[in-house]
Formats: structure tokens, C-alpha cells, sequence
């Protein structure tokens, strides 16, 4: 069973005061800082196709996997946190989001474990 | 993409409703409160939930049919009423109509009517979505439907296994029509579950918080939820199903390595948030009913909220029951075993709240409450033998035989349809101005009771003495002819009591000309929806309602005393708004929402026989969009906004959600910008509260 | 407890609807209809996304040996080369709204173009990759992998595409001079959806491509 | 009329109305349990598999019965003893009702509840309890069930599902990567007290394998082969039916397990394991054989007549393919093989009988020496099998019509047929 956070808590805190952590009163983060988190991507990017090539073929492919997932979640987060700015918006958003997320990967990764395709 | 910024239309007394303008600068806009276009072409969520309500009690006669046809042929070992082709269509467009065509939209209607109403707000989120909602699940039902005469409905039962849903196996064309007509109505689906969620999310009235809602609001939310995260995984499931079937994909192709289990995985995950999709909403209903005529509030309203919020959760976790015997291993079976049994946990806290309520009350059996009471008795039936599938090594005598077919038909039948019944009987009154006749209605609540018993009781011996479900006939020593001789007349004695309820609605609509008006509250109830003129003026509400506790509605009739008696302190005309209200803002009607619809069944048709059809299709979608973006969501040459704050005493907050006006979102469906319906304008707490407390 | 029976109405909520844009839009949540409605439907394109990438792990894993597969025809230089355009267009975007928060008309047309371009090729990209795939001969209908893998990305460039529609459409209301910081949000929901196609194309290029197979 | 005292002179009342419903419950349940008039019922067990199952069923089935009492009594006690009394004369507030129905006191309203956490929690946690103790019971069950006894080397059976009827091919030495040594039709000869395992697949769509006497079923699923066990306590002829939906003629799709002792089942076997002789002319039955081979060999494999070399099969799947290297016509790609034929008691899909008289009276394998043949089934399945059992118009499942044949040619099939003991 996938657990995501209570859904009326989450509802209700976004509720009567979101505004006070959303909107116009937080910083925007400059577009220096946009620049900033694509240069990051970006290195991420490399880094991650870097592992295609033969040098660290020698980690093994369990090694490679953790490296790649890891990276993977790095830069969705940035992405997610930055440019969809879910950082700084309402937690309603993220609790809707991340509900999403949590419940496709519970019942996904479950149906692939039932059909063992891990090679487990 | 266009933004609007003009404020919305407002309407003064003896005003038109809406006044023409054009869309496109070529059509007029649709205008009038009667007559058929005004149907067509409405946003009002009241009159698009009435819709709803009235075409699933049509598909409910047509999905009845094909049961009666069922119950025909099975009436007697070897029966030929039907041909095994024909037997395997009529059963597969049963459960497809009554799940996809009848329960849901029912459900809909339901949601859409009292949603808003219950939280004090003046329509939905997205009022013309909501109108797309409609049109387009009545498209894709009517789509399917006109498989019967285009070579044949669909034939591979309503979970459509593959590879016998495949082409190679289903060579007619049914099978297409199941998965894009079905691809239709989920779009309809989808798209009023995010309306609807953002309807409760922001539209709320002062002070109507998450926890004073109605326990029906609460079920019907999380509802949405589960539409929002289910739905899009059965569309998945379709469209491999299409693209096997039209393009040559190879996703149930055995011989290219496929496995046919995928089909399975996807659709029940899909498949069993659905039938909690179908049954959380008639529990909404029956938290509704069963206080107001039990004279009580609801007992344990947090319980009854959490157990809602509990089984929408748990619903995820369960689907690969319906796999038991499929080959999923082991380890699978038994975690889907308990996962399975332990959904009894919060369905047995509401079963038993709903007891608690009626416990101590003074019970007045209306019509309304004896389906409710009948709902709570039939449906825990058919939860428990829900447990008894939940063990798994019973299971593998169980699956795919009668003793399914009860305890489906007993859940569903008995907790969803019942439930709705009760429903149906219960704001009958507040949306059309008289009441449902009790007398026909408690004959023929009697008459279902016993009906449905006599149908579905017998499956359960039948299924476990072996008879298999889906079977177009039975050889006579089989030793099935006693029960289902007794289940097939239990099946017109069903049909007469729906029969009833119809004929009931002709009587008693008769008999309301010249009748007395019902009044706001014609029982005594404790919803914010009870709180205006019956039928609801278009409008809803004439002024803003401030909400400081649960059943705001009743708490302003009654009094609690410090003893713990009840006092009347008003009489409910006193309280409530007579409807006399006048420059309100509503959003104007619109083509487009139509248009929008009719092209989807057109694209699949031509997916099954001309691509130009496709074509065509495509571009009755693309027009409609367009004039969709380009068409205010409120008539923008009517008036300034200045006249509005002297027009609209409560201080409705005009056109503020609107900021960004329409935007297209996602698959290219257009999110109205007309988001100024509701009521609530400041926050929830701290802000003026629009009538004031002594 | 106090009752109230039939209380005055008419105090007038002090919203300022229409002069001015309001802080927060006079919803329950402060939010707006269209960005919560955005999110939820986000939401549940995680769910979409998800059975898609899911099924596509399951048709590889069960490819027979022998059939093209993914080592027969991926070209990793080239994704990765417009995996990398389509990120930056992700920058761009950002960079986009923030100008047309700031009223900077002129820069938000450049950095819309510039999305909208770096959108552009990569469906050019990929369109192009799919006929190289086919050449080699992995067509939809040849295998398990093939179906699997051109309905994911396929799906995916059709949601890149309904992108590059939304981003043309913001363009030319800035052209009519219809975008406003004002309602700057409209804006910002493009740019929503934008990201999360590409978010998408994070997992699938890390997934589908760069794993080891 | 029903107030306060009238719950207590309601109590006996009630007692008697549940001992009702119980005993009509048990006369129902007491009916369902004749297995000769019910040849599918699960619930009179008749192998230990089968018992496993009932045994964990009927306590849980127990407890669901107890919980219905419990919440059907309650309903019925608290709409009796909390009904609210009309009072016509009262001021009620909708008097205006025009069926008179709302007459009720307007000052009715109970003591206002609100609820009770100590009740909640009870119920939250009484059920989980039992609950939790049921899925211990579940979960034994399952490893249970799940339980091969039998030896590598024993026999095994890998069961075919194809539309509408069962292949069992049976490996002797269980050994499932060789070709079978018998390949029979809907009838699953097996020895008794002894578990046989089985491995369950399709040839096209999902079937689903059962003999609800014996054990629970399993689907079959075109390539998946799924491990199950079946085991008979006592001889017997045991029903099965397919359960899954299987298209046109799925509700046709049966079959028996033939259940024998040891020295019986050995006898069996070794008169499987022979060929069919190919008839020389002038044996009675040649002229049948010569229709057969011209009209029906391209489906139909008669080992020893029509025969594939069992050494060129792929290996894999433990698929029996003989039949699919014949005939390219079927979807399935293959027909029931007939070596022995005459020795089965049923035909096509076990709907029909292959002899008149009841078939369970004379031991099995006497069957074909002295039963007697059920000659207008079987020579209007010959005609016209899609007569008979519904397949597909276009010929790609189930057997084809043979219009042409004239009555001295199906005769003379007919006789053949009957030589392939
Ligand atoms: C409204 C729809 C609905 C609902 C609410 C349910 C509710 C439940 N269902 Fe059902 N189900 C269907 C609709 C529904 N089902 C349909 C349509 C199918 C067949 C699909 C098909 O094959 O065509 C199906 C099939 C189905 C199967 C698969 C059977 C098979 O094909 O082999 C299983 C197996 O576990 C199952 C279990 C349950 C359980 C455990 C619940 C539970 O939620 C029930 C919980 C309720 C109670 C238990 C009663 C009240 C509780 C108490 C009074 C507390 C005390 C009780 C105990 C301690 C036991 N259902
Ligand atoms: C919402 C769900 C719902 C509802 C309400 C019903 C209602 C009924 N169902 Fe249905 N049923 C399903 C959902 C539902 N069913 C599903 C999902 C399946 C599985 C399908 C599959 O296997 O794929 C199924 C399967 C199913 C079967 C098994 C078929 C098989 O496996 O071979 C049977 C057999 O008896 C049956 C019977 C009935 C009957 C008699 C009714 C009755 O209660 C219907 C009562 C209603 C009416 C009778 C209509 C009103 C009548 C009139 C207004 C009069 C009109 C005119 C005349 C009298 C001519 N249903
Ligand atoms: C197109 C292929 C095909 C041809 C040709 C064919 N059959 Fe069949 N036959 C089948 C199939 C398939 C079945 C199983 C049908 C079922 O049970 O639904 C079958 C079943 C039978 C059975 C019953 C076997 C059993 O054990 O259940 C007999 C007997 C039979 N066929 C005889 C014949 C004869 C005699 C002919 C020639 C005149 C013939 N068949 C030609 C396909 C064929
Ligand atoms: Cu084979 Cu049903
Ligand atoms: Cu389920």
C-alpha cells in the first residue's frame, strides 16, 4: 500500500493560510540563479552520459544503476523545485504532486516486482 | 490563448439572463432560460447534474434490458433466447453500461448538483469544463452503444482480458468501440474530477472548512481524487489495446513475448480505485440521509471522514485480488490477501457509524431512508463475502463464478444503486420543487428489496455449486435450474420496482401542478444546500452564507440547550435564501463545450473505419477549442465592473481568480478562466464574516 | 453554543475586484482556479507518465533474444545531445516569465521564441532518430520493444508539441499586447507544463536510454 | 405502539426470527451439498487440496454469518425500537405534506450524539483483531497449498488450454523438457492419492483450469506455465469446467478428471502408450481410416497414421506441438489428438458423451468394449461440429463442418474412430 501524506492535512494547511507562504511576498529566485541551477543540470547531464562511456564500465551495471538513479532524482528535483517553483509555493501543490508521484510509483514498481523483472 | 480581464456578467432584476454577444464575431452567443438550447449549450452545474442524472437513469433502463436478457436466457439449462455471440455482447455491454454508463455519471450527477451547494458555492471551478464533462461522456456512451449496429458490441467481457480482447480473438469491431468509447468517457472523468477538486479546494463559503463540510462532500472529494490518479492509468491500458488492435502494436502479443498478465495488472489498478469510485459516493449519500431522519447528526463524523479518506488510500493497494488465480505467485497472492481483508476495517467503521446513528434517534422511514437503511443492510452481504474472496485459497473456487457475480451485484447493486436511490428520493424536492409520491415510493422500494434478494441471494449458492459465471447456457443436470430459475423471476420483479420509481416521477411530477411548494426544507435537513428556494434559483444563493460550525444550515433552526434540548429558534423559510436575488454573476452558456464533445466520437470513428473521418473529427475539436480560448467565460459587452460592488451586496469578489484569464493546459484541453462563481471571499478565518453573530 | 436565526447579511468583503490585481486571488486557498487545477492535472500525468515507462521496462525485459533491441539502435551521443537542448529549453522558459514578471515584454518574446525553438528541435531530434530507427528496422509493429518504445516517447513528443502550440499562443497574445504582468499566470502554467514534459524526458533519457541494457 | 417497552417484548421475537433464518440458512446449505445432483459443487470436497480450502473457508464463511446476524439484528432492532411515532395532531411544520407522511412531533429531536472515541476505536480495532487472526490462517493455507509432495521423477502433467477444450500431456517421468509420452483430450486420467502436478498453459486465450471438487483453479495463460496440484481421494469421475472467459464457446469447455486406483491407472498408461496400427486394407475400419487421413489428418494427429517426429519439436515452452506442425488452419494450431479416442468417455470439451449409457456406471476402462456408442452425437459433430458446439465462422477455431461427407463416409469415420482404442 502506498502512503502519501494525510490528505486532509495536506489540504487543510494549504488552506486558510497558504498565503502566507506563497505568492507575492516570497523572492522570486533571480534569473542569475535560474542560470545557475541549468549550469548544474546541465553538469548532471554530462555526468550522467559520461557513464556510457567505457571507463566506468568497470563499477558494474549495479554501481552504474545507483549512480544513474541518483543523478536522475537530482536533477528531476531541481527542475521540480526551481522551475515549476514548487519550493516556494503552496504545500497544496506539492502534496497534489508528490500524492501523484508516490501513488504511480507504489503501484508500478509493485506490478514490475510481480512480474519480476528485477531479475530477482 | 486569450486573456480575459473584463469582469463577468451581472444580472439585474427581470434582466435577461445573458445577453447576446458573439463568439467568433460570427454566432451569437446561446441565450435563454428554456427551451432545449438552453439546455445544450448551459453551464449552470445544477442543470448539467440533472443531465447527468437523467441519462444515467436511461442507460440504467438500457444496461436493465441487457440484464433481463441475461436473466432470460439463463432462466432455464439450455436456453436459446440468445445466441452465444449475442450472450457475450449483452453481458459485456451490461457491465460496461451499468459501471461506466450509470453508476459514475449517476455519481456525477450527484456531485455536480449538490457539490457546490453543499460548500456554498455558486457553480463549479470551471463551468464550461463541467458542460464538456457532460457532453462528452454522453458521447462516449452513446459511441459505444452504436456498436450494436455496426457489426456488433463489444464481446470480451467489461474487463476485457487480452489476448481475447485482441484482434486475432475479436475480430468484429466491438472491441474497438469498448476501448475508445471507454477512452471518451474517462476524458469526461478526468477532466470533472480536476474541476472539481479545485471547486472544494478554493470555492468554499466563509468559514466552511475542510472538517465542516458534509460527509458527502468529503466522499465525493476524495472520489476525484481517486478518478484523477485511476483514470489515467486505464487510458494507458486502452490505448495499448488500441494500438494492437488498429496499428499492430505487440503489447498482448504472446507470440512476440508479451504477457497477457499486463493487461490485468493495468486495468485493476485502475479497476479496483473504480468500484470505490462507485460506492464512496452512495456512502455519502447514506451520511446524508440517515442523520436528517434519524434526527440526529451523523455519529463520529471525523471517523466517518478518515474511514472515507482510509479506503480511497487502501483502494490502491488491493488490486491484484482480482488476480488470485491468474499466476501472479505466491507472494503476490498473499500480500494482496491481506492488503484486501483489512479494507473491511474502515468500511466496517462507517457500516457501524451509520448504526450508532440511528441508535437513540427518532427514525422516520421516508422512501429516502429506507433505501439508505436498505443500502447499509445489502451492502455489508456483499462486503462480507468481499472477505470471503480476500482469502485467497477460497478464492480459487470463488473467482469467476456466481458467487462474484453476488457479491458485485450485492455491493453495487445493493450499496451504490440503492444508496443513489436514496439520494434520488432525498433532494428530489430541492431540485424540482415537489416531492417524490412516498406511497409508490415505499411500495417500490419493497418490491426492490425483495427483488434484488430473489435475484442475488440465489448466486451465491449457485457460485459455490460450481456454476461459472459468463456461460451462455447450463446443461440441465448441472443441478444450477432451481436458483436460477428463481434468480431470473427475482429479475423482473426488479424491473417492476424500477419501473415504480419511474412511473413515480410521471405521478408524482402530475400531482405537484397545484400542489403547495415543498419549501426550502422539506425535511427538516442540515445541508447548506437546503438553505435556499427549491428548485435552486440559478444562482444558488442570494448572499453569502458564513459557516461556524458542522450543519451551519440546521444549527440555525434549532437550538441546543443546556439540558441538551432541542429548541426551534427559526423555521427553516426564515433562514433560508428565497432565491429573490438579483445581479449575480453567472458564467454565460457556450457552444463550445458541445462542439468540443461531438468531435471525439467522430476521431474514433474514423480510428475504426476512415481516417478522414479522423480528420474531420479533429478539426470539429481544434474549431471548438478555438472558439472556446477566444470566448470570454462571461459575456465581456455587457457592463463595467464598477456597478458591481452597489449590485452584489455580499461583496462577492467578481472576477479575482480570474487573473490569468483562460490558458490552455495540458492535452490541449482549455482551462476556463471563469473562476469568479464562488462565493467565498476572504480566507476561511480571520476575515469579515459576512453575517454577524449576536 | 450560540444560534443565530436570521442573521443580517451584507458585510461587505473589502476586495478590491477589479482595480487593482487583488494580492491573493479571493479563492478559499488563495490560489488560483487554473494553477490548482494545472497541478492536479500534473498530478495525474505522473500516473500516465508512469504506466507508460512502467510498460515499457516490462517489453524489454521480455524481448526475445535476437529481436532489434535498444543496443541495435540507440545512438546515445545524439539523445544526449537533445536531452541537453531540451533542458535548456526549460531555462529558457523560466527565464521567459520572470521577464514578463518583470514587464519586460520584449525579452520574454525572445525567451519564448527561444523555448519554443529549443522545443522545436528536439522533436526534430526525434523525429529524426525515429526514422533512423526505422531504417535500421525497428518499426512500431516489428517487436515488443518497438511498440513500447515509440508509444513512451511518442507520447511524450505529442505533449512536447501541444508545448510548442501553448508557447506560440503565449507569443502572439504578447504580440496583441494581450500579456501583462497582470496575468503574467498564464504564462506561468505553460511554463508548469513545460518542465514537467521535461522532467519526463529526465526520467526516460536516464531510464530508457542511459541504463545499462 | 412500538415505544420503549415494545424493544423488550421485541427481544424473543427476534431470537426466534434469527433461529429462523439459520435453520433456513442450513436447509440451503444442506441442499448445495449433494455432489450428485451438483457435479461442480466446491463445498463437498473430495481431495485434500479441495479440503485445505473448505477448511479455511467455512470458519471465515462462519465468521461473515456471525457479522451479518450481528448487523442485519441490529438494523432490525434499531428501526423497530427507535421508530418514531406519528402524531397527527402535532404542530408538525410540514403539515402541507400531501401524503401525510411528515406528521411527526416537531419537538422529536433526540439527544444530540456526536459520537463516542471509546466506541470508534472498538470497532476500528475488534474487527482488525479478527482480521489479523484470519489472515494467520490464510497465509498457513496458502504455504499449504502451495506445497509439492511428489518426486521429481513422479508423473506430471502439463494441462493445454485451447479453444474449447483440454490437452493433458503426460510426462511419466516428469520430465517436462521431453515430448510427452501420452498427449489425451478433456479427460484427465490420474491415479488416486496421489498428488499429480500439473503445469497449466493456453495455446491462444486465457482459460482457466478446474475441478472444483478436488481444488481451486488456475488460469491458463498463453505463454505462462503455471504450477498446481491436484489430488483425488477417492476414484471417481470428477467435473471440471473452464472459467475464464474464453469467447464463443466458453461455457462449452469442460472436462473430467478420471480418477483410478493404482493397478487400474497402470493398465491405463500402458494402453496409452501404444500407437494405432495403421490399417491394412480390408480390416474393418480401413475405409475410415482413408476418409480420416484425406479430411481430417491435417488437424488431427492419430499416432502411429498421422504422425510429426516428436524429435524435431522446439523445446521450451513443454509444449506438445504436434498438432501445430500439421495444420496451419487452426488459430490455436491444434486439434485433440485421437490415437485414442474411443477410450475417453466424452468429446469436445466433455459436452457430449462418447457412449449412452451413464458412463460413471461401467469402470473406465471398460468403457469401450462395452459401452454403447453415442452414434448421433458424435456423427453430428462429424457433419457439423459448428452445429453443435459454436465456434468461429471463419474457421479459425474449433473444428470445420463437413458438409460433403456422405452418410457411408462418416459411418465408415465413425467405425474408424472406434478402432482407436
Ligand atoms: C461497489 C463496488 C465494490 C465494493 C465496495 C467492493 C468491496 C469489496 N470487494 Fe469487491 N468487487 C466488485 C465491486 C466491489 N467490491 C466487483 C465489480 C468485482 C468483480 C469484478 C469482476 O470480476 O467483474 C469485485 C470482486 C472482488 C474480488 C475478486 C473476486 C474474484 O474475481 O475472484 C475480491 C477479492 O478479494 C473482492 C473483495 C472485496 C472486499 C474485501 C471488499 C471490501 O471493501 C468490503 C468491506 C465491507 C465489509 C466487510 C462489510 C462491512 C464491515 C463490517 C460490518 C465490519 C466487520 C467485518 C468483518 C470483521 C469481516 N471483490
Ligand atoms: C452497476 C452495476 C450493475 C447493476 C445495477 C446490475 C444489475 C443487474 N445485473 Fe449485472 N453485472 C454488472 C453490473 C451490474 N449489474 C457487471 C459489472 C457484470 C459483469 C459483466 C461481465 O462479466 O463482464 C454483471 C453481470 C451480470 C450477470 C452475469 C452474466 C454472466 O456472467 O454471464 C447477471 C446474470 O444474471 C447480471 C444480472 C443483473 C440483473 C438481473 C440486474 C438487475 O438488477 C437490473 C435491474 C434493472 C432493470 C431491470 C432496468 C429497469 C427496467 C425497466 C425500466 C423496465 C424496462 C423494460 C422491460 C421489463 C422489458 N449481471
Ligand atoms: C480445422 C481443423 C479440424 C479438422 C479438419 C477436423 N477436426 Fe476434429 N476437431 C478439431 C478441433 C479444434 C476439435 C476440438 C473442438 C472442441 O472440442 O471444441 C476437434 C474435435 C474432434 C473430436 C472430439 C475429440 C475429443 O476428444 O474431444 C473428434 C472425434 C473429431 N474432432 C473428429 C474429426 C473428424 C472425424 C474429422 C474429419 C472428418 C475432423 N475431426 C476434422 C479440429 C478439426
Ligand atoms: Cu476456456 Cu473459458
Ligand atoms: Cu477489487
Amino acid at each position: 500500500m502506498t502512503q502519501t501524506p494525510s490528505a486532509p492535512e495536506a489540504l487543510e494547511e494549504a488552506a486558510p493560510d497558504a498565503a502566507a507562504d506563497h505568492g507575492d511576498e516570497h523572492e522570486h529566485p533571480s534569473d542569475r540563479q535560474y542560470v545557475k541551477i541549468a549550469l548544474i543540470l546541465g553538469a548532471l547531464t554530462a555526468l550522467e552520459v559520461f557513464t556510457y562511456f567505457e571507463s566506468v564500465h568497470n563499477l558494474g551495471d549495479a554501481a552504474i544503476y545507483v549512480v544513474l538513479i541518483v543523478l536522475m532524482i537530482l536533477k528531476f528535483i531541481y527542475v521540480v523545485a526551481w522551475f515549476m517553483h514548487l519550493k516556494f509555493d503552496s504545500v497544496l501543490f506539492r502534496r497534489v504532486f508528490v500524492a501523484g508521484i508516490v501513488l504511480a510509483l507504489g503501484v508500478y514498481l509493485v506490478m514490475l516486482t510481480a512480474f519480476r523483472i528485477w531479475g530477482v | 490563448m486569450t486573456t480575459t480581464s473584463e469582469p463577468p456578467l451581472q444580472l439585474t432584476a427581470g434582466e435577461q439572463l445573458v445577453r447576446p454577444s458573439t463568439s467568433l464575431g460570427v454566432f451569437s452567443r446561446p441565450t435563454g432560460e428554456t427551451g432545449w438550447k438552453s439546455w445544450l449549450f448551459t453551464v449552470d452545474h445544477k442543470r448539467i447534474g440533472i443531465m447527468y442524472g437523467a441519462a444515467a437513469l436511461l442507460f440504467l433502463v438500457i444496461g436493465g434490458i441487457e440484464a433481463l436478457l441475461l436473466r432470460l436466457q439463463l432462466a432455464v439449462p439450455g436456453g436459446n433466447v440468445l445466441s452465444e455471440d449475442a450472450y457475450n455482447q449483452v453481458f459485456t455491454m451490461h457491465g460496461v453500461t451499468m459501471v461506466f454508463l450509470v453508476i459514475m455519471p449517476m455519481a456525477a450527477a450527484f456531485a455536480n448538483y449538490l457539490l457546490p451547494l453543499q460548500i456554498g458555492a455558486r457553480d463549479v471551478a470551471f463551468p464550461r469544463l463541467n458542460a464538456f464533462s457532460l457532453w462528452c461522456f454522453l458521447a462516449g456512451g452513446i459511441f459505444l452503444n452504436t456498436s450494436w449496429f455496426l457489426g456488433g458490441a463489444p464481446d470480451g467481457g467489461w474487463f476485457g482480458y487480452a489476448p481475447n480482447s485482441g484482434l486475432v480473438y475479436s475480430p468484429s469491431h466491438g472491441m474497438d468501440f469498448y476501448a475508445l468509447g471507454l477512452q471518451i468517457a474517462g476524458i469526461a472523468s478526468l477532466v470533472s474530477a480536476i474541476n472539481l477538486i479545485t471547486t472544494v479546494l478554493n470555492m468554499r463559503a466563509p468559514g466552511m472548512s475542510l472538517f465542516r463540510m458534509p460527509v458527502l462532500s468529503w466522499m465525493l472529494l476524495v472520489v476525484q481524487f481517486l478518478l484523477l490518479f485511476a483514470i489515467p492509468v486505464i487510458t494507458v491500458a486502452l490505448f495499448l489495446l488500441s494500438f494492437d488492435r488498429l496499428f499492430g502494436a505487440n503489447f498482448f502479443n504472446v507470440e512476440a513475448g508479451a504477457d497477457p498478465l499486463l493487461w490485468q495488472h493495468l486495468f485493476w489498478i485502475f479497476g479496483h480505485p473504480e468500484v470505490y469510485i462507485l460506492i464512496l459516493p452512495a456512502f455519502g449519500i447514506m451520511s446524508e440521509v440517515i442523520p436528517v431522519f434519524s434526527r440526529k447528526p451523523i455519529f463520529g463524523y471525523p471517523f466517518m471522514v478518515f474511514s472515507g479518506i482510509a479506503i480511497g488510500f487502501m483502494g490502491w493497494g488491493v488490486w491484484a485480488h482480482h488476480m488470485f488465480t491468474s499466476g501472479i505467485g505466491p507472494v503476490s497472492v498473499a500480500v494482496f490477501s491481506l492488503s484486501t481483508m483489512f479494507i473491511a476495517v474502515p468500511t466496517g467503521v462507517k457500516i457501524l457509524n451509520w448504526l450508532a446513528t440511528m441508535w437513540g434517534g427518532r427514525l422516520r422511514f421516508n422512501t429516502a431512508m429506507l433505501y439508505s437503511v436498505g443500502a447499509v443492510a445489502m451492502f455489508t452481504i456483499g462486503g462480507l463475502s468481499g472477505v470471503t474472496h480476500a482469502i485467497s485459497p477460497a478464492d480459487t473456487q470463488q473467482t469467476d463464478t456466481y458467487y462474484i457475480v453476488a457479491h458485485f451485484h450485492y455491493v453495487i447493486f445493493g450499496g451504490s444503486l440503492m444508496g443513489m436511490l436514496s439520494g434520488f428520493y432525498f433532494w428530489w424536492p430541492k431540485a424540482f420543487g415537489y416531492k417524490l409520491n412516498e406511497k409508490l415510493g415505499k411500495i417500490g422500494f419493497w418490491i426492490l428489496l425483495i427483488g434484488f434478494n430473489l435475484t442475488f441471494g440465489p448466486m451465491h449458492i449457485l457460485g459455490l455449486q460450481g456454476m461459472s459465471r459468463r456461460i451462455h447456457s447450463y446443461a440441465a443436470d448441472s443441478g444450477f435450474n432451481l436458483w436460477n430459475m428463481v434468480a431470473s423471476i427475482g429479475a423482473f420483479v426488479i424491473a417492476a420496482g424500477v419501473l415504480l420509481f419511474f412511473w413515480n416521477i410521471g405521478v408524482s411530477r402530475r400531482r405537484a401542478r397545484g400542489s403547495p411548494p415543498v419549501g426550502p426544507d422539506p425535511w427538516d435537513a442540515r445541508g447548506l444546500e437546503w438553505m435556499t428556494a427549491s428548485p435552486v434559483p440559478t444562482h444558488n444563493f442570494d448572499r453569502d452564507i458564513t459557516v461556524t460550525r458542522q450543519d451551519e444550515f440546521w444549527h440555525r433552526k434549532w437550538r441546543i440547550g443546556t439540558d441538551g434540548k432541542v429548541t426551534r429558534i427559526a423555521r427553516a423559510e426564515d433562514v433560508a435564501h428565497d432565491g429573490s436575488a438579483t445581479g449575480v454573476h453567472l458564467p454565460s452558456p457556450s457552444y463550445w463545450p458541445v462542439v468540443v464533445a461531438l468531435g471525439l466520437p467522430l476521431v474514433a470513428y474514423g480510428l475504426i473505419y476512415n481516417l478522414w473521418i479522423t480528420g474531420i473529427g479533429a478539426l470539429v475539436i481544434l474549431g471548438g477549442l478555438y472558439g472556446w480560448v477566444f470566448e470570454p467565460p462571461d459575456d465581456p459587452e455587457d457592463h463595467g465592473h464598477d456597478d458591481h460592488h452597489e449590485a452584489d451586496p455580499s461583496g462577492e469578489a467578481g472576477n479575482g481568480a480570474n487573473g490569468g484569464g483562460a490558458s490552455g493546459n495540458g492535452e490541449g484541453e482549455p482551462a476556463d478562466g471563469d473562476g469568479a462563481r464562488q462565493l467565498a471571499a476572504a480566507g476561511t478565518s480571520g476575515g469579515p464574516v459576512a453575517e454577524a453573530q449576536p | 453554543m450560540t444560534d443565530v436565526a436570521d442573521p443580517t447579511p451584507a458585510v461587505t468583503t473589502p476586495t478590491d475586484a477589479g482595480h487593482a490585481p487583488p494580492a491573493h486571488p479571493p479563492t478559499t486557498t488563495g490560489l488560483t482556479h487554473n494553477k490548482v487545477a494545472m497541478w492536479l492535472f500534473l498530478g495525474s500525468e505522473c500516473l500516465l507518465f508512469g504506466a507508460l515507462i512502467a510498460v515499457y521496462m516490462f517489453a524489454k525485459s521480455r524481448l526475445p533474444a535476437g529481436e532489434i533491441g535498444p543496443n541495435d539502435v540507440f545512438d546515445i551521443p545524439f539523445t544526449s545531445v537533445s536531452s541537453f537542448v531540451l533542458l535548456m529549453s526549460s531555462l529558457t522558459m523560466v527565464l521567459a516569465l520572470s521577464a514578463l514578471n518583470r514587464g519586460e515584454e520584449r525579452n520574454f518574446r525572445i525567451w519564448i521564441v527561444a523555448t519554443a525553438l529549443l522545443g522545436g528541435t528536439f522533436i526534430a531530434g526525434q523525429v529524426y532518430e525515429f526514422t533512423v530507427f526505422v531504417d535500421l528496422g525497428l518499426g512500431y509493429t516489428t517487436n515488443i520493444f518497438g511498440s513500447a518504445f515509440f508509444t513512451l516517447t511518442g507520447f511524450h513528443g505529442a505533449h512536447v508539441t501541444i508545448g510548442i502550440v501553448m508557447l506560440m499562443s503565449a507569443l502572439v497574445a504578447s504580440l496583441r499586447g494581450r500579456l501583462s504582468p497582470r496575468n503574467a499566470e498564464t504564462v506561468e502554467l505553460i511554463g508548469l507544463y513545460w518542465h514537467f514534459v521535461d522532467i519526463v524526458w529526465i526520467l526516460i533519457f536516464t531510464i530508457i536510454y542511459l541504463f545499462p541494457q | 405502539m412500538m415505544g420503549e417497552q415494545a424493544g423488550g417484548r421485541f427481544g424473543p421475537n427476534l431470537w426466534r426470527r434469527l433461529r429462523l433464518a439459520l435453520v433456513a440458512l442450513a436447509v440451503a446449505l444442506a441442499l448445495t451439498a449433494c455432489a450428485d445432483e451438483h457435479p461442480l459443487d466446491t463445498l463437498t470436497e473430495a481431495g485434500p487440496d479441495a479440503q485445505e480450502i473448505n477448511d479455511l473457508f467455512f470458519p471465515v464463511l462462519g465468521v461473515a454469518i456471525i457479522v451479518f446476524f450481528l448487523v442485519q439484528g441490529a438494523i432490525i432492532y434499531l428501526a423497530v425500537r427507535y421508530r418514531a411515532r406519528r402524531r397527527a395532531a402535532a404542530a408538525a411544520v410540514h403539515s402541507d405534506d400531501p401524503d401525510g407522511d411528515d406528521l411527526y412531533g416537531d419537538d422529536e429531536y433526540p439527544e444530540q450524539v456526536h459520537g463516542n472515541l471509546r466506541l470508534e476505536l472498538a470497532w476500528t480495532i475488534i474487527p482488525t483483531i479478527l482480521l489479523a487472526v484470519i489472515s494467520v490462517f490464510t497465509l498457513i493455507s496458502l504455504v499449504d497449498l502451495n506445497e509439492v509432495s511428489a518426486a521429481e521423477d513422479d508423473l506430471r502433467v502439463t494441462v493445454v488450454g485451447q479453444q474449447w477444450w483440454w490437452e493433458f500431456q503426460y510426462h511419466l517421468d516428469g520430465d517436462t523438457s521431453t515430448p510427452p509420452d501420452i498427449v489425451t483430450a478433456n479427460e484427465l486420467v490420474m491415479p488416486v492419492r496421489q498428488q499429480v502436478p500439473l503445469g497449466i498453459t493456453s495455446r491462444d486465450v486465457i482459460h482457466s483450469f478446474w475441478i472444483p471438487r478436488l481444488n481451486g483453479k488456475k488460469d491458463a495463460v498463453p505463454g505462462r506455465t503455471h504450477p498446481w496440484v491436484i489430488e483425488a481421494d477417492e476414484p471417481g469421475r470428477y467435473m471440471g469446467q473452464c472459467t475464464e472467459f474464453c469467447g464463443l464457446s466458453h461455457a462449452y469447455m469442460r472436462m473430467y478428471a478420471v480418477v483410478l486406483e493404482p493397478a487400474e491407472w497402470d493398465e491405463w498408461v500402458q494402453g496409452q502408450l501404444v500407437d494405432a496400427a495403421p490399417l491394412e486394407p480390408g480390416e474393418p475400419g480401413y475405409e475410415g481410416q482413408e476418409v480420416f487421413l484425406a479430411n481430417c489428418a491435417n488437424c488431427h494427429v492419430v499416432n502411429g497414421v498421422s504422425d510429426v517426429n516428436l524429435d524435431d519439436l522446439p523445446d521450451g515452452m513443454g509444449d506438445y506441438a504436434g498438432a501445430n506442425a500439421i495444420t496451419s488452419a487452426l488459430v490455436s494450431g491444434a486439434a485433440p489428438n485421437l490415437t485414442h479416442v474411443a477410450s475417453r468417455t466424452t468429446f469436445a470439451g466433455s459436452i457430449f458423451d462418447l457412449y449412452e449409457d451413464r458412463a460413471e456406471r461401467i469402470p473406465y476402462l471398460e468403457v469401450a468394449e462395452r459401452g454403447d456408442l453415442n452414434r448421433g452425437d458424435l456423427e453430428a459433430w462429424i457433419r457439423n461440429a459448428p452445429g453443435q458446439k459454436a465456434n468461429d465462422a471463419d474457421g479459425a477455431r474449433g473444428m470445420t463442418a463437413f458438409p460433403g461427407l456422405t452418410d457411408g463416409e462418416i459411418d465408415a469415420l465413425v467405425e474408424y474412430l472406434m478402432t482407436l482404442r
